[in-house]
């Protein structure tokens, strides 16, 4: 199945890039698990990563699906200052 | 009702002013509260020169539009517009506006505080700022 | 601070506009928390054409700038500003304007409201309101 | 002593005018004793009679003294609708 993986803020600058396109087997897989592959399992998915599939947040234990836009990013820290 | 991202400044009274004349419900409301959130020139007790703020576009405007809706939900609201500035900011720009309109006062205070609130902890917003040291992520939000 | 009794109508945005700009306090303030009353066309389940509203000349100002000063002494304020209409009002004008400007927002959002609330229960105004029927002092405050 | 009496609202219309300028003697007499030379006791001041000495809320058992300014007002409804 073919996976649209995007990165935000300061995870956009340390995978040096702000998007990625993965064509990855039929077994099933959750977002976790699709950070271990995309980092090499160099280091697990630190906790207060969060995670979106298709513009929702979603928890990371959560399955993809063919197709699917899964974003990481870093807590949020809109609004003002 | 109107939730926008904005690339350039913005002048939040011009913009509310718009609005309110397109909605056309004057006499249907007797209420608007609104928020401005503009560029401090300090934070966490360091002088700040500019700001970059990063948005994730489609699922920000989606996120806003699903608060707005929550609130409308939770309470009778006559409309609701808010802005939000990504990109280039510089001090004193306004950065968010957050406008509410509704028949009683309760209702817009209470509605306008809760869309900031969310606004501020869950949409996917990150801002960069420069100091006289270099550039730093924020990582937390201020309190309150 | 400023606090005004208006006797023809004002444009809320523009006097914002006008006060901030005078305060010269660009990145001083990251928030600014406002409220707008503006006359509706009902009350009471009825249909209100047109509105008067009388206030006590000297002691109006004088407990409206004590309600603002009392809000600077619980939160911590950059500046206040405070507009409300007497006279002739009709459908859709603007009657009041509550405008706070504070570091943080939760401080602007509070005092706003703190604000509003002493000014609808205590500060000395009474409206008459113009029914298809004639015209009728109002005796009690609409709740929130 | 010289007292200076306010009126308004529905209360304005009911006494028929705004204001009062009284001539009285040094006795000492409080707010709601002022009323009722005002109106020739044919009514206690009801309940809901807001009073002012000099701009500031009062009680209606407080003191007027030569030169005060008493105000009566009904209930304040201010603001918006």
């Amino acid at each position: 199945m073919t996976i649209r993986v995007k990165y935000f803020a300061s995870l956009r600058e340390s995978f040096g890039r702000g998007e990625d396109s993965l064509e990855i087997g039929s077994d099933p897989v959750t977002v976790s698990e699709l950070w271990d592959r995309l980092t090499g399992r160099k280091q697990a998915m630190p906790d207060n990563v969060l995670t979106a599939i298709n513009m929702e947040y979603v928890k990371p234990d959560t399955q993809v699906k063919d197709g699917d836009e899964v974003a990481f990013f870093p807590p949020v820290t809109g609004g003002k200052l | 009702m109107k939730v926008e991202i904005k690339t350039a400044k913005f002048d939040p009274w011009q913009e509310i002013k718009s609005y309110q004349e397109q909605m056309q419900k004057e006499g249907l409301f007797g209420a608007m509260a609104s928020f401005v959130g503009s560029m401090r020139d300090f934070n966490d007790g360091d002088k700040v020169t500019a700001m970059e703020l990063e948005h994730y576009p489609g699922m920000t405007e989606k996120h806003l539009e699903g608060i707005c809706k929550e609130a409308g939900n939770k309470w009778e609201l006559v409309d609701v517009l808010v802005l939000h500035r990504v990109g280039k900011i510089k001090v004193g720009d306004p950065i968010v506006l957050v406008c509410v309109w509704s028949a009683h006062r309760a209702a817009a205070f209470d509605a306008c505080r809760f869309i900031m609130e969310d606004l501020k902890s869950k949409a996917p917003f990150w801002k960069q700022e420069t100091l006289e040291q270099g550039k730093r992520w924020v990582e937390k939000n201020t309190q309150g």
